[in-house]
């Protein structure tokens, strides 16, 4: 095996030194550390990739740290489901990190970009961690990684609505991981241990002695994963910290950092707490009902916004809530939605950001009347725009369609038509404020004033790179369900 | 009673939920930002109290083992956790000061309200 | 008054300016490094470690800049050379936890990574253990005072 | 009968904080909601495994196995270093992580304003 048996811990730990070198090579210049960031982001592909070949040939790979077995060490696990969801992370990671070396010129002073290199890196390898560990102190401390690195590249750019909204952000999520933490407290009272597989099996026997231990856990980490990622009434910061960033971090919290923290409660529900809570008391009952509120809630704030940025930040609360609908429904085509609208979002919320970045590079508007025949203009920039929409629309052919439809499917199953309606009335919510745009872009004569900077080629490439992959996920989902399909089959 | 019996028995742990809410409610009435800081210090500190407390059994010492004697040692466990979890909320209170810092050169104020009466104004 | 009216009133100066502050600290501080630097050294054998003796250690140099003044104190550490061991501290860390791997047994493995043991209870034992604590120890106290003077430089 | 009686309890004590001593509406609701919270979580206290009992499900084999073997595993006395440094020592290097994107995250604040 050689090296290739420890791609479990190295994915993580590249990212870090990477982080650890980059600011030694700011002596020599921008470019070293750019591209040390982006050999690190493709080796950590390459590694997911060849790791998720062996884990299908062989099954779950267990990783132990400094080879201590797991209830004395710390654990780190391989499975399908997580090595997708890596694989989701580490790549569209690269794709903005390519966006992001010429958009970040404009948006931020010289002196501080080999910092965002840096930050970046250590966000990207603290959600690689996020997704493999199998330990929740662990997780704790990555999770608080995270949370500061996610808001140091908010409030990196030179301008005071940033600082304010990466203020309220680190408060709030430090308030998240506070919660978590007290609840780790608990589960480690009543059992003992602080590893998922160890905690899941002593659980069940403890729930007999300390249920209400228990259950506040559960509770503490309802309000500290939907926290963080935004679930329906815990979302205020989001708008504000998601608009005022710049583009590429936009496009890197909305699209990435967000879901992590849905699949982290994911396999808490799942790997952690046993059946027999969700069957006594109904967490995803609660879930379900505040993330069909979030859907609902997510875009009718966002029909009220003017300002563009602001508008695909309030759309992602929106958006988050289907994969909460996904967990909440507790029901394997649910998930497997929920999974794909994971993928999707993350790809169609990066490149609507990145079109918006576009748009405010060349032109300066974030005002979305003034947007009125930009399509003339930006021919590329828009159809990207309209992709994207479309795909968060559900209209078919985009990837967009496929989660909704697993989503209602399910629901249907279930027996519980109710959701149906909420997709379908969110969708319509949703077409009612991206159409417009669209439309005004394409069939309004404006006269656009002549001062427009010509956009670079990378970014325009990296517009249409996600183009293509909506497309295609629109059409070609075998692969990627029955990827799922299989991963998911290990949870039940 | 039996309740009652049950707090009394874990006043540690009692003491650790009112720090805790005690933290929390600063952090959401108050409007001064550093208010804000210190409150997400007493809620950290508050859960670190709990956890410690969790390793310790009445008549335990400290876990530094001495050879030949027959000592009962307390849980190391937590206690080299919570070590963790100071210094990760030591950096996350630096790098909120450093915000406020730059907060209060642009506003003059470390006052969210006044801050987003400013704000309102402009 | 907040600590930016003071330094502006007094020319971007920290307005300590006082004999027995300054004679006190220049005789204490040699002690507390030495202090520091045996808490690190001895964290596997006595309560401390690396995080305590790094945070004695950078407090010493914070008392050093509190009492003379910030330019005398931002010379004892030139802003490369505290990023040049901020990184080095870590990166010693992660490496050593590379040794691992590089023998075949794990990452951050200790002592089936070959790490000479020692006799448990003298200085030099532990192996990896004693390796680590000095890399965070220095890391540690240069993350204090780089922060310390970050912090300050802000207020200009 | 109880829960008339606490009804009644609390309305007094709204009026007596909103008339008398003057507190704001927010604050009142805010003071109710936490007032609920610890009134939960003191009944989870009450639950929770003795203080202070050796026979916790805390002290398990885990610690067990650290007090016993922990000396001749890793080699260091203090136990509590060879847990940081040793058994879990990601945990550690994800703490040294911290402090390292704390100082970033400064100082790319403080220059870039």
């Amino acid at each position: 095996m050689g090296v290739s048996e420890h791609f479990p811990a190295l994915i993580v730990v590249i990212f870090f030194i990477t982080a650890f070198i980059s600011p030694l090579l700011y002596r020599w210049g921008r470019k070293f550390s750019a591209a040390l960031v982006i050999v690190t982001i493709a080796a950590a592909l390459g590694m997911t990739v060849s790791l998720l070949v062996t884990v299908q040939q062989a099954g779950t790979v267990f990783y132990h740290m400094g080879g201590w077995p797991p209830p004395w060490g710390i654990e780190f696990k391989a499975d399908p489901l997580r090595l997708f969801m890596l694989l989701v992370v580490i790549s569209v990671s690269l794709w903005i990190f390519i966006f992001a070396l010429r958009d970040l010129q404009h948006e931020l002073k010289k002196r501080v970009i080999g910092w965002y290199y840096t930050l970046y890196s250590i966000l990207v390898g603290s959600m690689a961690g996020i997704v493999l560990t199998n330990d929740l102190f662990n997780l704790f401390v990555l999770m608080e990684i995270c949370a500061i690195s996610a808001c140091a590249i908010i409030s990196i750019k030179e301008d005071r609505e940033c600082l304010e909204a990466s203020f309220k952000y680190l408060i709030l999520s430090a308030m998240g991981t506070g919660c978590f933490l007290l609840g780790v407290v608990m589960l480690y009272m009543a059992t003992g241990y602080l590893n998922y597989s160890f905690l899941h099996l002593e659980l069940a026997e403890a729930f007999n002695y300390y249920p209400r231990n228990i259950f506040t856990a559960a509770a503490l980490f309802i309000v500290a994963f939907g926290t963080k990622a935004a679930l329906f009434p815990l979302h205020v910061w989001l708008p504000d910290a998601h608009a005022s960033a710049p583009s590429p971090s936009s496009a890197m919290l909305s699209g990435v950092v967000i879901k992590i923290y849905a699949f982290a409660l994911f396999l808490m529900f799942y790997e952690v707490f046993p059946r027999t809570l969700l069957e006594a008391i109904p967490l995803n009952e609660i879930i379900l009902w505040l993330a069909a509120l979030g859907t609902l809630f997510g875009s009718i704030f966002a029909m009220l916004q003017s300002d563009l940025k602001k508008m695909l930040a309030f759309s992602s609360i929106g958006q988050i809530a289907y994969i909460f609908m996904g967990i909440g429904l507790n029901h394997e085509s649910a998930l497997v939605g929920g999974f794909y609208h994971i993928m999707v979002h993350a790809v169609t919320k990066a490149m609507l950001f990145m079109a918006a970045g576009v748009i405010i590079y060349s032109t300066g508007v974030r005002d979305i009347k003034k947007l009125a025949g930009i399509g003339r203009v930006l021919p590329i920039t828009m159809i990207a725009f309209t992709i994207g929409s479309a795909s968060m629309v559900g209209i078919p052919g985009t990837g967009g369609l496929i989660s909704k439809w697993f989503l209602a499917i399910s629901a249907l199953e279930i027996g519980r038509p109710v959701f149906v309606i909420v997709i379908l009335a969110s969708s319509l919510l949703n077409a009612i404020y991206y159409m417009p745009i669209v439309i005004n872009a394409f069939m309004q004569q404006e006269d656009f004033k002549k001062d427009i900077k010509p956009v670079p080629r990378v970014m325009l490439a990296c517009l249409v790179i996600g183009m293509i992959f909506i497309v295609i996920s629109g059409f070609y989902t075998t692969p990627v369900v029955t990827l799922l399909e299989q991963a998911l089959a290990l949870y039940f | 009673m039996e309740t009652l019996g049950g707090i009394i028995d874990n006043y540690y742990y009692m003491v650790a939920v009112i720090l805790f809410v005690i933290g929390m409610y600063t952090m959401l009435t108050h409007s001064n930002m550093i208010k804000k800081v210190i409150a997400m210090n007493i809620m950290d500190a508050s859960v670190f109290l709990m956890f410690v407390s969790v390793g310790y059994a009445h008549g335990s010492q400290a876990p530094i083992i001495r050879e030949g004697a027959e000592i009962f040692y307390a849980n190391p466990l937590p206690g080299a956790l919570i070590l963790t979890g100071i210094v990760v909320a030591v950096s996350v209170t630096a790098y909120a000061l450093s915000l406020i810092v730059k907060i209060y050169r642009y506003y003059d104020t470390c006052d969210y309200d006044e801050i987003c009466e400013i704000r309102s104004q402009e | 008054m907040p600590l930016s009216d003071l330094t502006r009133s007094r020319g971007g100066k920290i307005p300590i300016d006082d004999q027995i502050v300054r004679i006190t600290s220049r005789l204490v501080v040699p002690f507390i490094q030495v202090y520091g630097i045996y808490v690190i050294l001895n964290g596997h054998l006595s309560p401390g470690g690396s995080f305590s003796g790094g945070a004695i250690f950078g407090a010493s140099l914070v008392l050093l800049a509190l009492s003379f003044n910030l330019e005398a104190g931002a010379r004892q550490i030139p802003h490369h050379a505290a990023s040049l061991l901020e990184s080095g501290g870590a990166l010693g860390y992660a490496l050593t936890g590379l040794v691992g791997v590089f023998v075949g047994s794990s990452y951050l493995a200790n002592r089936i990574a070959g790490f000479p043991m020692g006799q448990p209870g003298e200085l030099f034992s532990a192996g990896a253990i004693l390796v680590i604590t000095v890399f965070v120890g220095i890391k540690v106290a240069s993350t204090i005072v780089t922060l310390f003077y970050y912090i300050i430089e802000g207020e200009k | 009968m109880f829960y008339i009686l606490f009804a009644i309890f609390l309305i007094i004590v709204t009026l007596f904080l909103r008339l008398i001593i003057g507190v704001e509406p927010r604050t009142l609701v805010t003071l109710y909601l936490l007032g609920f919270i610890i009134f939960l979580l003191s009944f989870t206290v009450a639950e929770m495994p003795t203080f202070g009992s050796p026979d916790n499900p805390a002290f398990n084999e885990v610690p067990r196995r650290y007090l016993e073997q922990g000396v001749a595993e890793t080699g260091a006395v203090n136990i509590v270093s060879s847990v940081i440094i040793d058994y879990r020592a990601f945990d550690t290097l994800g703490e040294a992580t911290v402090l390292f994107v704390a100082i970033a995250a400064v100082i790319a604040t403080l220059r870039s304003h």
